[in-house]
């Protein structure tokens, strides 16, 4: 199977998104599509499976002209995608969302649950797990989840398969699985359209890569003909220079110092210092609960015991109002369920943790906080029409730009940061770094959850490493290497000589 | 907030065995410790005389709150019902009284159901409007075009009286068991199978628990929702009948508020007002404990303003139990 | 089970009375509703009657909903009551319960509205439509022909609404100029905003006949606010149009005497378990309340 | 779901100038429309004094509708305030009645409405009980303890007519106008302020908006959540006042179904039932329409069963145009 698509162009209203794009798929090979947040290609994506219309171009299917009327149709002529934004039922079963809509019925047009079951657990021991089916599909880890939308896909006898961003959340053993099913598949005849913001990936697995900029495809290369600098600069259009900005940190007094915390069942014993101008990384594998613990200490959960000295005074932090009160900020990991009201505009969201502090004889001063919320933005390089607008019409690396502007606004000394650059490109991601150095410079302390490992060794000062609620070590960013640190991650040296 | 994160923790914690057992077995064990208590309290409950008035009381309210399950479990909401009920028992009636054949009568009642419902349906899934309001200004139009009909006046003809089957409906016994108790039944297993059972039942869910993905998988959401306001409306009808023979007579106020019960048995029956999370046996179950509620204290000759003041706790704590965290 | 089937409503053969004393009699009362003076002041006469004499009652709220009437009317039936006063929320759809009583066995007094089928033993009523003829006639004694005139409707469909305004139109007819009919569902606020905008569209009516006091009381509001002189008529004699009677604020009411509806009823009950022959109807006296003959 | 997207995508478009528009605007046009329309079929109508009588019918309605904008703002809903209204009310008259000074007996009226709300918003903010169940279960149990309170009766003292200060409130003049529009217009600055001019209102916005991220950058949400219910039952107890003023007597099932009558001002004046969207003046503008509705029809003699259906269709039109598309 062969999918040409040609000179496609789609505006949203007065946004024109896609200029003209060409983009090119067959059977046996993995096609990655890159570009900055925005560029359009989950678009360009959705038009080829007929969930939007396209203004103008062809889209040729073994040289035929098609167009499907929708993903069901496109998937029933042998192309499957897995959506950037995952598309579960999180109260369905996982064997009732992967045949929601091709349930397969008995001869009295019942549902034939046994039968379904039994498929499903072919499709999922085919990927190496063996997920209890009858679970409500919300119970399970967005990692599982990632792998029952691909389970999903194979199910259909896709010819081609389109992946968002799927390991956006993924473990790195989940993707190194994915990328063997990816490898197995391919060599059975399978094409791959496969979209991710991480470099490291689309060399790992993409055979061509075709990147987009400014509504049209800038160029398409073989992945063994071009390096990472190349495509930065296709991307961006710049040179960014090296992907992480030199650190040079001055260490103040110690601002946070957590000891002994604990929550039975999720994180255990849990001590750790930040000081001022430091960043302090948090690695380890999903579900190791990094977030957990940062949560208990944002007072957004709870915890058995344990205590938190900020400037070597105890503190009881109930809630994040009591946290923000003491000056802490915390950037979640999923900005669109916690970290943003989309419906809102830009100035109520960055100034809605220090609202209180706007208000003059008990009522509001409109015109300072538009001039905060704009002086942020600026500061933060948010593009955005204007402060009115809503969160909901950016795009993602804009959208976690204003999440850092409100934390940065409310004055926080320590900065929490959960995954700060997931799903945001080279560009921003780059832009985001050198504001944590700038806050590290006036000494704000910030803590950093990332997964990401290179991110983690370019940007920290330390890295304590969180294995199934425990940390099982703390160690200087100098001199750590990723293979040491995969090491701590995995349960020390035991577990992983053991495995 | 964090409570509520605790909760949920606390459900996967327990895999899922705890919040399984209370979700479908919560509301059967509130419905068998009201009957113990009633019982207790008046013997003459327990009679299979009085279990069986009960459960043809019930019978009205259970047929439409089967049908507000689908609404509520699309995450909807339908508060016509009780106009769509009266304007069907007004034109049933009517069709009656100028000596049209029962059969067709009835049918034709059905059909009326059904279609009000779909207007429903129509304003819902292409005029984009959402349930409470459509179907408050719904509930508001039926129930004007019942008084227009009936020009205020009861409907109660001679041939109405006449007609075994029209009167077999609401006052009917079968092997000594009322037929409405039979009608109830025989809804509850349509529907039953239609929820848990066929591809119809797996998309209600699917649209109610998300229906931008829905969508996506090529559900077509809004056939989906016309469908199942459809069904809602033509429950009505079948409840407009049923009382409409039991009364001998159309009211064209029949029905008022009747919305508010068949809601409170779909949500006492442990079915999520966000929609995506719920079963029609809870629904059975919901509209047993309020039947059983009614009936007690009517046997235990409780004043009617305690009675309220008895039903809404009882809703408060069945709720609070069952702790819908995330509904809105 | 019985096994039987077919339909519920088969009339039993009366058996013979079995003669009971009040004190043993167990009454079960059905009302429309107690959330409207009227039919509190009924059940007030059954139970002062009752608490007198040491009857048992037991009294059901049917919340102006037929078939919450028809349940509690079987769950009366249910707790084998002796006899059943029922106030009927509405004549038609009464009549399965009243032969469901019938089939039971347990004799049915009716009170304040009629039951269309079934057997009963006695109505206890005034005539609606002769107090709607008493209306009207006072109108026109007091305002003249073709005087205009507002009239505010009850509950649609309600049988009240329904004999009040026949016996008040019929005897309106070519009498008086109705130039205004609306609905105020026997509520005080909705009978006080509808008077306001009638008297809007109407400023020079006479006299507004309201089906009942209560909205005649809104009328009454409106009517002060305005600053005008209408005549208003009410229906019922309850406490608080009685007193606007007679401070000049109403101009009459058709009393019906409620409480002592209730006491015929219950009477009616004993007289029958003491063996004696009860009228078919028992005439519950309508008197016409004028500001005057309070002031008297 | 195409179309949504597609309608989403036609907002956008046109920067924010059209949303902007309809949304602001709407619902004035809808009021200007009707208006003319009432003015040409009945030149009664636009006198100044049908116009202040029509301004201090609309008050209570718009009082109400006030307080459950805040409600709605959260995504929640407020059924039970009808019955507060109603509880207050007769509270309020009996301590009148009982030769209680009048504005204690005020004060404590409206003390009991704020506490009545008060529960409602523990309910849903710590018992975690969906608005919609919870509310339901108070109206009804609110509803039964003004019947219990009252005995049935409606209240009417001799005292309460004697106090001039409680009677100025329903039936007062100030400067030749109704003294309920004065408390209507009060009220609305006062919310206004509130809702967009202080910290509370940003929150309220941002707990309909998303409640996880608002808990998230420091907003109390549970505290926002009860004193909005707080507030909701404040405005019912006003208005309780103002009805019993005005009736001089409180009657125990007055308010019942404004609840229906609020929610449909509320989202006349393009407030979404999902929450985070919508303004207090949409609320003004869509209580004055059904207002204006109510007196204009009346005004033209229209018979109460068509006004019925004409009400009906009026909410369907202007919901229609509006397309809350998103709205659950
Ligand atoms: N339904 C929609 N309505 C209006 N605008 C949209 C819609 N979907 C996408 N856009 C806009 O189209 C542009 C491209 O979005 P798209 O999601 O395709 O980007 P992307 O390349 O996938 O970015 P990312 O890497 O962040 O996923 C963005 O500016 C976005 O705001
Ligand atoms: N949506 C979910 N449903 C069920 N369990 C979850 C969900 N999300 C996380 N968990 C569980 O909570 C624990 C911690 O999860 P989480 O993935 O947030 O940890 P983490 O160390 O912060 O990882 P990361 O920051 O990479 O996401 C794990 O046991 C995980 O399985
Ligand atoms: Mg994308
Ligand atoms: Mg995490």
């Amino acid at each position: 199977m062969k999918i040409e698509m040609k000179n496609i162009s789609k505006a949203f209203g007065a946004n024109k998104v896609l200029e003209g794009v060409d983009f090119a798929v067959e059977s046996g090979e993995v096609h990655a599509l890159m570009g900055e947040n925005g560029a359009g290609k989950s678009t360009l994506m959705n038009i080829l499976t007929g969930l939007y219309g396209d203004d103008g171009g062809e889209i040729l299917v073994d040289g035929q002209p098609t167009s499907y009327s929708g993903p069901l149709d496109a998937e029933q002529h042998g192309i499957s995608f897995i959506h950037q934004e995952m598309n579960n039922f999180l109260e369905m079963s996982v064997v009732d969302n992967m045949f929601l809509n091709k349930e397969i019925k008995n001869k009295f047009g019942m549902i034939n649950e046994d039968k379904m079951r039994k498929q499903a657990r072919e499709y999922l021991s085919k990927l190496g797990t063996n997920i209890d089916v009858d679970k409500p599909i919300g119970t399970l880890s967005v990692g599982r989840q990632q792998l029952i939308e691909i389970a999903k896909s194979i199910m259909t006898d896709a010819k081609i398969i389109i992946m968002d961003e799927p390991t956006a959340a993924l473990t790195e053993n989940e993707i190194e699985q994915l990328f063997g099913v990816v490898n197995e598949l391919k060599k059975q005849g399978v094409g791959f359209i496969y979209i991710s913001h991480r470099m490291e990936e689309i060399f790992k697995i993409a055979d061509k890569v075709t990147v987009m900029r400014d509504g049209i495809s800038v160029n398409e290369y073989m992945t063994k003909d071009v390096d990472m600098k190349q495509l930065v600069r296709d991307m961006v259009g710049r040179e960014i220079g090296d992907f992480y900005p030199d650190r040079d940190p001055h260490f103040g007094k110690t601002i946070l110092s957590v000891k002994n915390l604990t929550e039975k069942g999720v994180f255990e014993d849990v001590s750790f210092d930040v000081h001022e101008g430091e960043i302090l990384a948090f690695s380890g594998l999903m579900g190791a609960g990094r977030t957990e613990i940062m949560r208990a200490i944002f007072g957004i959960d709870h915890y058995n015991s344990g205590e938190i000295y900020l400037d070597g005074k105890k503190v009881k932090i109930k809630d994040p109002e009591s946290a923000i009160k003491h000056r802490i900020g915390f950037l979640t990991e999923n900005r669109k369920d916690e970290g943003l009201i989309l419906a809102d505009s830009l100035r109520d969201n960055i100034a809605l943790p220090s609202i209180n502090g706007f208000v003059k004889h008990g009522l509001i001063d409109d015109k300072s906080v538009d001039d905060f919320a704009n002086l942020l933005m600026k500061r933060l390089t948010v593009k955005a029409m204007n402060e009115q607008v809503t969160a909901g019409s950016l795009s993602g690396g804009n959208q976690q730009k204003v999440v850092l502007a409100k934390w940065v606004g409310s004055g926080s000394r320590i900065l929490i940061l959960d995954e700060p650059t997931r799903g945001v490109d080279v560009g921003a991601k780059r832009e985001i770094y050198d504001l944590m150095n700038e806050l590290t410079d006036r000494n704000v302390a910030i803590i950093m959850i990332s997964s990401d490992l290179p991110e983690v060794l370019g940007m920290s000062d330390k890295i304590a490493v969180v294995y199934e609620g425990k940390i099982s070590g703390i160690v200087d960013t100098k001199g750590a290497t990723q293979e040491s640190v995969m090491t701590l991650a995995t349960g020390g040296a035991d577990n992983a000589r053991a495995n | 907030m964090q409570e509520q994160t605790k909760s949920v923790e606390a459900e996967k914690a327990k895999g899922f065995d705890f919040k399984k057992f209370v979700g479908k077995m919560g509301p059967l064990l509130a419905l068998i410790v009201l009957v113990i208590l009633v019982t207790v309290l008046s013997p003459g409950f327990i009679q299979p005389n009085n279990l069986l008035n009960l459960l043809r009381q019930v019978s009205i309210n259970a047929v439409i709150a089967f049908g507000m399950t689908f609404v509520i479990l699309t995450g909807g909401i339908d508060l016509s019902v009780g106009s769509i009920l009266a304007l069907t028992g007004a034109v049933t009636a009517t069709l009656l009284s100028a000596g049209i054949s029962p059969v067709i009568a009835l049918l034709a009642g059905i059909a009326l159901g059904s279609l009000l419902g779909f207007v429903n349906g129509l304003l819902i899934a292409y005029g984009k409007a959402a349930p409470f309001i459509a179907t408050l200004a719904t509930m508001t139009i039926f129930r004007g075009a019942t008084y227009v009909f009936t020009n205020g006046n009861p409907i109660t003809g001679a041939k109405m009286n006449d007609s075994f089957l029209f009167q077999f409906m609401g006052r009917g016994y079968l092997l000594g068991i009322p037929f409405p108790i039979f009608i109830m039944a025989i809804v509850y297993l349509v529907l039953y199978l239609l929820l848990h059972k066929t591809t119809f039942g797996r998309k209600t869910y699917a649209l109610g628990g998300n229906e931008n993905a829905a969508f996506i998988a090529g559900v077509k959401t809004k056939m989906v929702t016309i469908w199942i306001y459809t069904i809602s409306g033509l429950m009505a009808a079948i409840a407009g009948i049923i009382l409409t023979s039991r009364l001998s007579s159309a009211q064209p106020d029949a029905g008022t508020s009747y919305e508010m019960d068949a809601i409170a048995a779909v949500v006492l029956g442990g079915t999520s007002l966000a929609g995506g999370k719920g079963r029609i046996f809870g629904t059975l179950i919901g509209a047993l404990i309020i039947g059983t509620l009614n009936n007690g204290m009517n046997l235990l000759g409780i004043s009617s303003f305690y009675q309220q003041i008895v039903k809404g706790i009882v809703i408060i704590i069945a709720v609070l139990l069952d702790r819908k965290s995330n509904d809105k | 089970a019985c096994g039987k089937s077919g339909l519920d409503s088969g009339d039993s053969g009366n058996s013979k009375v079995e003669k009971k004393s009040p004190k043993d009699l167990k009454v079960g009362v059905s009302l429309s509703t107690q959330s409207n003076p009227f039919f509190v002041s009924v059940k007030k006469g059954i139970q002062g009657l009752a608490d007198k004499k040491s009857t048992k009652v037991q009294i059901s709220d049917a919340q102006n909903d037929t078939a919450k009437q028809n349940n509690d009317i079987e769950d009366l039936i249910t707790k084998k009551v002796d006899v059943l006063i029922i106030n009927p929320v509405d004549s038609s759809a009464i009549t399965p319960a009243v032969k469901d009583a019938n089939d039971a066995g347990i004799p049915v007094i009716t009170v304040d509205r009629s039951a269309d089928g079934g057997k009963v033993l006695s109505l206890v009523a005034s005539n609606s439509t002769k107090g709607g003829q008493m209306a009207a006639k006072f109108m026109i004694d007091k305002l003249g022909n073709d005087a205009k005139i507002a009239e505010l409707q009850g509950i649609p469909g309600a049988s009240a609404t329904r004999e009040r305004g026949k016996g008040f139109d019929n005897a309106a007819k070519d009498k008086l100029d109705i130039v205004a009919k609306q609905t105020a569902g026997f509520d005080r606020a909705k009978g006080l905003s509808t008077t306001e905008n009638i008297l809007q569209g109407n400023s020079d009516i006479v006299g507004i006949f309201s089906q009942n006091d209560e909205m005649a009381l809104g009328a009454v509001q409106a009517v002060k606010a305005a600053g005008k002189e209408v005549t208003i008529v009410g229906f019922d004699g309850e406490d608080d149009g009685i007193k606007a009677v007679k401070s000049g604020k109403m101009a009459a009411t058709v009393a019906q005497q409620p409480e002592e509806m209730g006491r015929l009823a219950l009477q009616a009950a004993y007289d029958h378990f003491n063996g004696k022959t009860v009228k078919k109807s028992i005439e519950s006296p309508l008197k016409l309340v004028t500001t005057e003959s309070l002031n008297k």
